[in-house]
């Protein structure tokens, strides 16, 4: 089972990791993200590219199925305006075993972060400002190649 | 051949616009030849692509670098390094 | 915060997760594991050394929050009969990062593994059996040294 | 010094009990002299305690080796390796 989502509705933790897990996987995973409420951040909004965003995603969930034998994998990201507290992505994983849920979870996460067409406007009392990317994400994904 | 150009983020933002349909003369091949056409469009253009180090592309929904062909393209896109997750 | 449970009841995921999930958290990580319905198990039973199980999970929780800065960690253990696809055990973490959060998450189902008095129980038709250890586990656990 | 000893798993099947209080005598010093003399107890004992590659031991609550020493344990349980998770 491979799935991929953009949705503007929040996330649904207990059902997309309820459609991961099944009799036969002995090991899910899962990573969330979230909005932080610090630095002053009152709102998160996050454009995509409609289109090319689900196919990136995909593209990894299913490259990640391959390399880690997964049973099931889900990978849900949210878009549009978000509060602090709030989740912006869930990836989540199940397998036979432990390590090979816990490192495709690793890889779905860094992977997305430098190759899904997102973008983040954070809003703070004095305007918004589109987040810059960081260097360490690259080098975060570079080592699943 | 017309080529729709998709603009995201603050490239939308200083273009003035998410997309537009462009009609490059033959002599521009690559992405980097259609960004630099793209910037005498208008002032806008020329702020929002003045910065190259900071764009990003890509062609019928794959990223490329500056030196990838154009030909035969539909869509192509001009972002920022994504930040999502 | 930090919570280690042994409990016979059925694990909550979402209110584990919950509990760990913070304004300030902007990364969570969870692992689950589960009784395969494989190899013709009918029931898995978990018994447990009370007293010192509780211990060493807090232990082990208390090591993962200082070496990974975690803002929240819950390590919940359940025993007892379980059947197939029943949640044996969850890890959720909590930190400001996404590497933080996922090798913690590693680290301690890695070192609850061998660390942890727990012992399996495999009922099948042609009778009952206690689970042996596995090498792999104690190798697991080790690179966290 | 009374020494409340514990059984887990299939070492609490072969003894045939969970928990017993028990007194060495004062030559037994360590985890090993200890398992060695609780062999004698009765015939589940020993075969319970035969295989010692496959058992593993706590005293106080914390795991030890065979030579570990037992000064002053109030709790020593012995096991098979764990296999929770």
């Amino acid at each position: 089972m491979i799935r991929a989502v953009v949705q503007a509705e929040p996330i649904d933790l207990a059902a997309t990791l309820a459609s991961v897990e099944g009799a036969d996987a002995g090991a899910v995973a899962s990573f969330s993200g979230f909005v932080r409420a610090d630095d002053g951040v009152s709102e998160l909004a996050l454009e995509h590219y409609p289109g090319m965003t689900e196919a990136v995603l995909h593209g990894l969930a299913e490259e990640a199925a391959t390399r880690w034998q997964l049973q099931a994998v889900a990978v849900v990201h949210r878009v549009g305006p978000m509060a602090p507290g709030e989740r912006i992505v869930l990836v989540a994983t199940a397998a036979r075993h432990r390590h090979a849920a816990l490192e495709a979870c690793t890889f779905l996460i860094d992977r997305l972060k430098t190759e899904a067409p997102f973008w983040k406007r954070e809003r703070r009392a004095d305007g918004a400002s589109w987040v810059e990317a960081r260097e360490a994400d690259s080098g975060a994904a570079s080592r699943w190649r | 051949m017309p080529i729709t150009m998709l603009y995201f983020a603050w490239v939308r933002e200083a273009v003035g616009t998410g997309a537009e349909t462009v009609e490059p003369p033959a002599g521009i091949a690559t992405v980097g030849a259609l960004v630099e056409w793209l910037s005498g469009k208008s002032p806008a253009h020329a702020e929002a692509l003045a910065d190259r180090a900071r764009l990003r592309a890509a062609v019928d929904q794959r990223f490329v670098g500056p030196d990838a062909s154009i030909e035969g393209a539909r869509e192509i896109a001009i972002f920022p390094p994504v930040t999502g997750g």
